[in-house]
């Protein structure tokens, strides 16, 4: 199970990376950047499974006495819980200043926003 | 009984990976943003199979709405520059 | 025996999943894409309940609570937007 | 005066199903009845039902006379054998090799004047024999049909439509 | 055309470096010394089934403080970046009206979702409400409850884009859970261990709804002001105005 | 007894997914968007339906949860393929050839040459082909 979850996460990462790198469309580049997002956190997921062992949630199935054989690893978990929260809040905040930029230039084409470029 | 969750993972990976590619080929701005959304769905279902159902719940709930709605929102926004 | 017919029945799903997958591909308009999208997501429930089957935890259930609640949200915002509503 | 009372009296009553619907969902969430639970389900339902009055809930219009729970009854068995009917007929059409379909989009009017019973009434006809509600307007509901038998509204209407609101007539006006 | 010969080569050495990552890499068989740590003691010390909810909320309860915070300053910067824009739409919107003339086609009335998200948004606020509280026996917490209360504001949003949402009541929501938050962690340095200590409360038998001391409490506020913020957010971002079309 | 319920439990997830397969073909073979609508929102209901009624026949103790899965499903499923459908017919997405009536385009052109003097339909359909 972790070998596609793995697989599946670098291979979007690359996806995200080319779309991001390769898009003209500042919305484009955003979305690339989800779906980067979303591989990294499979990445970490992936990485705290054990086969043949179950969710760390203690319940009738899973006793408290039994849990130390039973469980994977709870903490990469928590780690990519409060990741995707935060992604969402850095996904809005990406969308409001691409509309921000729209309202000033007209235009979300990167290659007319040159005042930075040397 | 394993296998089975096993070939229903690679489905759904194979899928991931097709919608990522229709995600940053096709020409229309809004199956991009359909596609991406479908990604972090079916990044909620293989979390779940890799027994992380908290993390599963929330990609679900915010990549089921959420995440869709601001950007349709942007984009219905900017609707003007939708060709790229 | 169940557990033979629990195999067919993943398999039956994920041979719909497929036709939903080329739907959603190929699909010639985006509001093909957007129907194709819906069926994806509801054929997942199916999966999360396999799920559930297979590891036999009924936690997992809630997952599928919230998706069967939440997952037509993003059905109707891309309708609303194809609509010209935003 | 008198009228300001009675609507008053209404959105109480609404309110009050409100929150009896939302308890009941929340005892089915737990799954348990232990006065904890029951503690925390009213609380939750209470403030739940007082923020957003205009909700509507299964039984907000619902006329709880015995008639009303019969043909709730009645109308949930109807219902789902007609679900099941029409997946079948929907295989056979997608099995077939020559996809005998006949489509057409159609007009049938409806009697029904409340807003549960409508929405209950558009649901029935999309999950249900090769029809799908495109549009609610007023008086008229446009249906997509797969299996066209006929497009006058009168006979549409008696096809598609009156099963349901038979029932749904005596569940909610 | 060198910039995509540069892309591709960047993603060439990428994939070496994922290709060499994916074919070392052995699945643990054991627990390492945190997780045991985090198996063996959650159940007796702190008295939440769900050990995710108790490293979230208790074992790295200031990790939490930091990301609502750092949601927060989210929120306030969308609002405060999209201000200014408000205003302008605003000032602009009387003079160019701006008519709908090349869409004489009358949209469709929508009465059917309006009737739905009536029936739903209470139960989409119930389920919210259900995760959050249940936070400590089943999958689900503040963060996945405040989206999902979040998601009800949505729906409302998507039924009538141009709807009301009281802007205060958000902030008070919000700026009381934060404060409630914060002060029910102080409370845990005087009555008892520490900073968001969860034995305030006694711990009570493990799978009931009243145990595992604060946490549920404190679950509850942190999915309230998770709601809140997501829901601003939206809010800010919906009540923009549409780019008035000089150049056509 | 039990484990003849247990059977019947999964014959019921075989005849909900055999269902779910059912609706991808008519997703695939349908030749226009409201029939494709059709194929897709009834078929996965009934096969979600049956799946959650085999489920509940293995594991009784889900039930309830089960339950509430299959009533949320009934009210969301249709509402978000009638918002689909109103879109594609607002959009003016062409119909197969077979389609012979269409009541409801009637009835807005009629409305809109009593309204409007300008003739928007040709415009519309026009712009979705061009974007096909």
């Amino acid at each position: 199970m972790s070998w596609v979850a793995l697989t599946t996460g670098f291979i979007l990462i690359l996806i995200g990376l080319y779309g991001a790198l390769t898009n003209r469309n500042i919305l484009r580049i955003i979305v690339s950047f989800s779906i980067a997002n979303t591989g990294v956190n499979l990445i970490i997921v992936a990485v705290g499974y054990m086969a043949s062992r179950t969710a760390p949630i203690l319940d009738k199935t899973v006793a408290p006495t039994e849990a130390l054989e039973r469980i994977i690893d709870p903490l990469p978990q928590a780690l990519v819980l409060t990741a995707i929260v935060i992604g969402v809040g850095v996904t809005a905040l990406m969308l409001t200043y691409a509309f921000k930029l729209y309202e000033v230039k007209g235009t979300l084409d990167i290659s007319s926003y040159k005042e930075l470029k040397w | 009984m394993n296998n089975i969750l096993i070939g229903i993972a690679i489905l759904l990976a194979i899928s991931m990976i097709g919608a990522a590619v229709v995600a940053i080929r096709v020409k229309r701005p809004a199956i991009a943003i359909l596609a991406a959304g479908m990604i972090s769905l079916f990044a909620s279902i293989l979390f779940l199979f890799l027994a992380a159902p908290d993390v599963a719940m929330t990609e679900a709930a915010i990549g089921s709405g959420l995440t869709t709605f601001l950007f349709f929102f942007v984009l219905g926004r900017v609707r003007g520059d939708e060709h790229d | 025996m169940v557990d033979l017919l629990i195999i067919l029945a993943a398999i039956l799903a994920g041979g719909a999943f497929l036709f939903a997958l080329w739907r959603f591909l190929l699909g010639p308009t985006r509001l093909d894409r957007v129907v194709a999208f819906d069926v994806l997501t509801i054929v997942s429930i199916t999966f999360i309940v396999f799920a559930a089957l297979i590891e036999k935890r009924g936690i997992y259930l809630d997952v599928a609570l919230v998706y069967a609640l939440l997952s037509f949200l993003g059905v109707i915002a891309i309708a609303r937007y194809l609509g010209d509503r935003f | 005066m008198l009228t300001n009372n009675k609507s008053n009296v209404f959105v109480k009553r609404r309110v009050l199903v409100m929150f009896a619907t939302l308890l009941l969902f929340w005892l089915m969430l737990q799954g348990s009845l232990g006065f904890d639970v029951i503690f925390i389900g009213i609380l939750v339902a209470g403030l739940i039902a007082y923020l957003y009055p205009s909700g509507l809930s299964f039984f907000t219009e619902f006329r709880a006379t015995p008639e009303a729970f019969k043909a709730g009854f009645r109308y949930y068995a109807y219902f789902f054998k007609e679900l099941v009917k029409s997946n079948i007929r929907l295989a056979s059409v997608v099995l077939s090799p020559s996809l005998p379909i006949n489509p057409g989009i159609v007009k049938v009017r409806t009697k029904l004047k409340s807003k549960m019973g409508r929405l209950m009434l558009a649901n029935s006809i999309t999950l249900t024999p090769g029809t799908l509600t495109v549009e609610l307007k007023d008086e008229w509901i446009y249906v997509h049909w797969v299996l066209m038998e006929s497009d006058d509204i009168e006979a549409a209407t008696r096809e598609i439509v009156s099963g349901f609101e038979s029932y749904l007539e005596v569940m909610y006006g | 055309m060198t910039r995509r010969f540069f892309v591709v080569l960047l993603l060439l050495g990428l994939i070496a470096i994922f290709a060499n990552l994916l074919f070392n890499y052995a699945m643990d068989s054991e627990l390492n010394q945190t997780a045991r740590y985090y198996a063996k003691h959650t159940a007796t010390d702190i008295g939440a089934a769900n050990i995710v909810t108790a490293i979230i909320v208790t074992y790295r309860g200031l990790d939490t403080l930091g990301e609502v915070t750092v949601l927060f300053l989210t929120a306030s910067i969308i609002g405060l970046v999209l201000a200014r824009s408000k205003n302008k739409a605003q000032a602009d919107a009387q003079p160019t009206q701006r008519s709908n003339q090349h869409k004489t086609r009358p949209f469709p009335s929508g009465e059917l979702l309006t009737t739905g998200s009536d029936l739903l948004v209470p139960l989409i606020l119930l389920l919210g409400a259900y995760v959050f509280i249940n936070g400590h026996l089943t999958p689900g917490g503040g963060f996945q409850g405040g989206a999902i209360l979040a998601s009800a504001a949505l729906l409302l949003l998507l039924t009538n884009p141009s709807r009301h949402f009281s802007h205060q009541l958000i902030s008070k929501v919000e700026s009381t859970s934060g404060l409630i938050f914060i002060v029910l962690g102080i409370l845990g340095i005087f009555f008892a261990g520490g900073f968001l200590d969860n034995r305030l409360l006694p711990t009570g038998t493990l799978g009931s709804i009243f145990s595992a001391g604060i946490i549920p409490v404190i679950y509850s506020f942190i999915g309230l002001k998770v709601g809140a913020e997501f829901t601003s957010m939206m809010i800010n971002l919906a009540e923009t105005e549409k780019k008035q079309e000089k150049n056509k | 007894m039990s484990a003849f319920i247990d059977f019947l439990g999964g014959l019921s997830l075989l005849a909900g997914s055999a269902f779910l397969l059912f609706g991808g073909l008519g997703l695939v073979r349908m030749p226009d968007i409201f029939n494709r609508i059709q194929a897709g929102t009834k078929t996965t209901t009934l096969g979600t339906l049956l799946t959650l009624l085999g489920a509940a026949m293995l594991h009784p103790e889900w039930s309830l949860k089960l339950l509430l899965i299959g009533v949320f499903l009934i009210f969301t499923n249709p509402l978000s393929s009638q918002v689909t459908a109103c879109t594609a017919h607002y959009r003016g997405i062409k119909k197969s050839s077979l389609t012979k009536v269409d009541r409801l385009a009637d009835d807005e052109s009629e409305s809109m040459e009593k309204s409007v003097s300008k003739n928007p339909d040709s415009e519309h359909k026009d712009k979705e082909e061009a974007e096909l």
